[in-house]
């Protein structure tokens, strides 16, 4: 059994209308840029995303925004998109904004089989609707459920072929802890190695976690702000 | 020719006039606040700013909420990646001894204390140091980001902001008026007019902006104000 | 000499009366449950002996849970390091493809329902699936590792064991008498008897040993078996 | 302000009659011998200690138990010693046995700063006597507060003067969740290393949880089991 797969297309051959994904990625860093070029492609419906941001309006999640797919956003700051604000204004498109602590960290229950967390992020707001509150040593806590997502979608530096990944700096991100958090999930990387080539030790997503890995081609990596200095 | 040397002395002219601080100076004032070994998170606008103010001789670690310890200065012209980034999206680099990880771990430090301060702004805060800062009804929100989590858990809170909204309504309020992020959490506010503190009895004034009276402070907040003793002007 | 040769004689005598599994052949029939791509725990005792049958022409990945995903076997004699052990203690070596992580996450994918398969000892088993593998009350208690996470969480749970105890007493029940480590959670047991299934009826009986009467098994199993149709030996 | 000490004296000089420790290691693998031999010279009583297990007669936490300084023992396994049988038996030691992972987890919820977590280790056995029992999506699970801890003493195989770690293979196991749990952590490591020697992107424990830090000396590093093969 090989977790080794072609490309993207095959990769989410099975995403259907409806389902539930978790794309990783924090602003244009670390996204799945193949998987996203693939689901606009295979142009399925009715998703909704899990993903820390809604991309802009021309790259990452933005472009299944315009083609349409997406019937839900998680999320915990999506600005920087005119097409979102436009589907959201006219009820297109429905949002769930959550604190991003949160969302980290319901994608980490999910990954260790915790059905919930009790986090502080919060409390006496609008977040807390709803939701059970509980004082432990005098602090009060939320109670967040895991996620439950059909696939994650995550984009690593290097992978090999037992499905163990390694990020590049900031890019890890949201990845490492969708690719724990989902039914399904599809790993693209810059870079497949042989199995023994990444060091054991410093393996940032084991294998036992990732279901479809591909080497993806044609990264943009395109950057949100640059910024930069003149200094020596 | 005349208009501009004109202008120039206006601004000049008025530089004067209006003491209140700009933006840089109510960084540099809250850099006054790090102490040697402060792990601390910036948010984006003018808490940024802190970082340029830090002294040079104390050692603060900055960490970004998307997954790093030890936040360096922008890149050199032609170095910046991609996928080295700032919580503000901005590119970024490492510092010898930074460590990078995943935003479960980052706000874990963040929910566990580990962060000794956050600075971030604020549409406003009230007398019992509750903050208001991610949305503003009928206007499209953006989300709250790590904003809820940061306000949530951090032990020191610092607000950075100007005193009065751009319709010259006070930000310190008795109460406040939009959707809240976190409550009772803010510790001290640094406004383009004052330094002050959140005690259990309300606001209390620290210190003032170069040339800015008292009367000015008390009468652009909408809360009680207490005012103990001499104020001193900030030193900056 | 002659008592040596008699010795031996009898010793081949009684292993044909006693048909029954030693503990590798318990291991080996176990084996047979392994499919491709499976990620397995092996607990203490007759189940680290399942390692030694996977079959050739499959692809199975041990988990230690100590913080390993592709456990080798052990070292060659002078490569043993301290660090690198299993969750028996026991010196092992990494494998090309291998993950080492903390404690927590290694649970974490337990929990999570990422291994496959979990194999482990008993001192009891009940019809209805509960597992008494732990504690002995007045006897010193050395405690439940790891046991009752796997039991807690694993998909498939096999239980390897001797069919009755020293006392020849069985270790299927109706219901255990010693305290619990899990309930609801054994699929399957293999003795050195039977292959017995857990349902929603009870224990089911899919396979005897070689040469083991039918007759037999449900005379050292204390609860009901049921025994639908004709029931195969084993392929060893 | 430096987190560099001298040595495994400096580093507990400050931990006192009656303190709750949590100490890393899984068996003898990854113990800080170091701080335990500093403990056992300091003779400090009355100690509360967190450890997966308690070592044996003559070496880890069982010179500690022979020297008659552990009051309680939080552990999921504690086999292979006959003097902390002893003590048990003769009523002088207090234990706790948790499910491995949930000892796991719980180190990992107080530097997560989760107040609890919710787990299946344990329920219907008298592990859950007491406990909260509760439903998710038709499981029960248990709920287990986070540890409470005064000192964490981790061993590691490298670390810098900022407190960033990391540990070499299996040696890893509590290592890294003890270090992010306790008021104090205080780090041994086989070789201290430079600001920038390790690669930002490896780091198992960032820095900012690591308080006391030194290069410890003397390792023994004891084999439990010596298993070996012959075979090429």
């Amino acid at each position: 059994m090989t977790k080794l797969i072609n490309n993207a297309t095959e990769a989410i051959a099975d995403i259907v209308d409806g389902s539930v994904l978790m794309l990783g990625g924090f602003g244009l860093c670390g996204i799945p840029e193949n998987c996203i070029d693939a689901l606009v492609k295979k142009g399925v419906k009715n998703l909704t995303c899990i993903s820390n941001n809604a991309g802009v309006d021309d790259f990452g999640i933005g472009l299944m925004l315009k083609n349409k797919q997406v019937k839900k956003m998680i999320s915990s700051y999506v600005g920087e998109n005119a097409e979102f604000e436009r589907q959201l204004l006219s009820g297109e498109l429905e949002v769930e904004l959550i604190p991003q602590g949160t969302l980290a960290t319901r994608c980490m229950a999910a990954g260790y089989g915790m059905p919930a967390i009790y986090t502080p992020a919060g409390v006496g707001t609008e977040v807390a609707e709803g939701k059970e509150v509980r004082n432990f040593n005098g602090k009060e806590y939320l109670l967040e459920l895991a996620f439950e997502a059909d696939f994650a979608i995550v984009k690593a530096w290097k992978g090999d072929k037992q499905g163990n990944l390694i990020y590049k700096d900031t890019a890890r991100n949201f990845n490492p802890l969708m690719a724990m958090a989902a039914k399904i999930t599809i790993a693209e990387v810059e870079e497949l190695v042989e199995d023994g080539e990444l060091d054991p030790n410093f393996i940032h997503t084991p294998g036992v976690y990732v279901h479809r890995i591909f080497e993806g081609v044609n990264y943009e990596k395109r950057i949100e702000q640059r910024t930069v200095t003149n200094k020596k | 020719m005349l208009v501009i040397l004109l202008y120039i002395f206006t601004l000049f002219f008025l530089h004067f006039l209006i003491m209140a601080l700009n933006k840089f100076q109510i960084a540099q004032r809250i850099a006054q606040e790090l102490k040697d070994g402060y792990y601390v998170n910036l948010g984006i606008g003018i808490p940024t700013l802190v970082a340029n103010y830090i002294p040079a001789d104390i050692n603060v670690v900055l960490q970004s909420e998307n997954g790093l310890l030890g936040m360096g200065p922008f890149p050199i012209e032609g170095e910046e990646s991609a996928d080295l980034i700032n919580a503000g999206k901005q590119t970024i680099t490492t510092l010898p001894g930074s460590s990078i990880f995943d935003s479960a771990m980052s706000f874990g430090m963040i929910r566990s204390g580990k962060i000794n301060l956050t600075v971030l702004g604020a549409m406003e805060v009230s007398e019992n140091g509750d903050i208001a800062n991610w949305k503003i009804p009928g206007k499209m929100v953006k989300g709250m980001g790590g904003a809820m989590d940061l306000v949530a858990s951090a032990k020191n809170i610092i607000v950075a902001m100007m005193h009065t909204n751009p319709a010259g309504e006070s930000k310190l309020l008795k109460k406040c008026t939009l959707p809240l992020t976190g409550t009772n959490c803010v510790k001290k506010i640094v406004t383009d007019l004052a330094v002050i503190e959140i005690t259990k009895e309300g606001f209390k004034l620290l210190e003032r902006a170069p040339g800015i009276m008292i009367e000015e402070i008390i009468a652009k907040t909408n809360a009680s104000l207490i005012v103990d003793g001499i104020i001193p002007e900030m030193d900056l």
